[in-house]
């Protein structure tokens, strides 16, 4: 079970605080192409500067993922 | 001495100072940085826009963590007596303070070099995002600024 | 903005920034630099030594003539809303504050780069001097320090 | 008539807080050297590190003197 979380502009605009996942997914990359697989408004929200944490730590690049862990799905952070 | 909140509440920098120094008489310098709410933003070309109120979110557990990872690297990169982070969430107004940074230490360089420090990288590292609410009731999302990124990579070493 | 002040009575850094913000919804960064009073000093080899009181001695008139120079030359070189810059004078205890240099603008770079400027700057041209008074009742001048020289150079255009 | 004040380890050294001179001093130098020439303590403690401030403004060269002028002779300072 993989757990997401969406923050900010992408979940208002995805209208999704969270979503969990039963099945298995393999890394971030193939979470994201499969949510952008979804079309409007999924593919055009989650645009190219898409970041991700993995159990709560920011993941600059591809980051494998296991059964139980949590995904942070956000926009560039504005904070200070 | 290692401080670290999230909250709601406003913050007393005199009281804080008074937190991170205490009786410690090796301490001859402390820098701080107190961010505001502006009532312009520069979305965009205009610097003009009013803003009725800021909304800040954050991604809860992992602002805190990653705020203490970022106090802890302070620590650990420059010769500092200790450290304090405040930011507030929730929904503030102009002129309201949002965060304080605020560092000590024997000698100004450090506690200079340091707060700019964790400036620089909670502008780009730390999960917090800022929503502005106008005069008219609508509502945007402030985006990034391209020079904070820029401010953030000359810190890697 | 401006404010200087050479005084005997302490600061309260929280009423100093409400003074130097205050309706101004223009500013979104504060930066401030508070020296206190060390309990230690370098003088030559040994950083051991107890000091019980430290007296600062200054040029009246031109102090106050020096640190609003200082202060205008701050607001010329960087885009601020404001500078307070204030100096203890008399006699101080370990832990007492003896300066207070704080600096207001629009975005986090003009307000850190001009307070580390004052403060540099403040190191090496403002006519203030210290002398400890060690627990036998001995006292010292302090020395001046050689990378403060260095740190002012390196505003030197 | 030019006035001239001794601040810090000089004043307390030299036993001497302030002094006014009514005879023409042609500058700064001319000023230090004359006041060295007095011997001990002065020539000790007025050593190669003095500052002089003309008028309250700090000279970083030799500076010409006229009547009416105020001095000041210092240590590097150690404020902040």
């Amino acid at each position: 079970m993989i757990k997401v979380y969406f923050f900010a502009r992408y979940r208002e605009e995805l209208k999704t605080a969270e979503e969990t996942f039963s099945e298995q997914i393999s890394d971030t990359e193939a979470l994201l192409t499969m949510l952008r697989d979804r079309g409007e408004p999924w593919s055009r929200v989650l645009d190219s500067n898409v970041l991700c944490a993995v159990n709560q730590v920011m993941t600059k690049s591809l980051t494998p993922l296991k059964d139980g862990d949590e995904v942070g799905i956000f926009p560039p952070v504005t904070g200070g | 001495m290692l401080k670290v909140s999230v909250q709601i509440e406003p913050f007393d920098v005199a009281e804080e100072q008074a937190q991170l120094t205490g009786a410690d008489a090796t301490v001859g310098a402390v820098a701080s940085f107190v961010g505001l709410v502006r009532d312009t933003n520069a979305v965009g070309q205009s610097d003009k826009t009013d803003v009725a109120t800021l909304t800040l979110e954050h991604y809860p557990g992992m602002t805190e963590q990653v705020l203490t990872d970022l106090a802890n690297e302070a620590l650990k990169r420059w010769s500092l007596n200790g450290i304090t982070i405040i930011h507030r969430i929730g929904e503030l107004k102009p002129t309201d303070p949002i965060v304080l940074v605020m560092t000590s230490s024997k000698h100004r360089g450090d506690a200079f070099d340091s707060c700019q420090y964790v400036m620089d990288r909670l502008k780009t590292d730390v999960p917090f995002w800022k929503k502005e609410v106008l005069p008219d009731g609508s509502s945007r999302w402030v985006d990034s600024r391209e020079c904070d990124a820029k401010a953030a990579e000359r810190w890697e070493q």
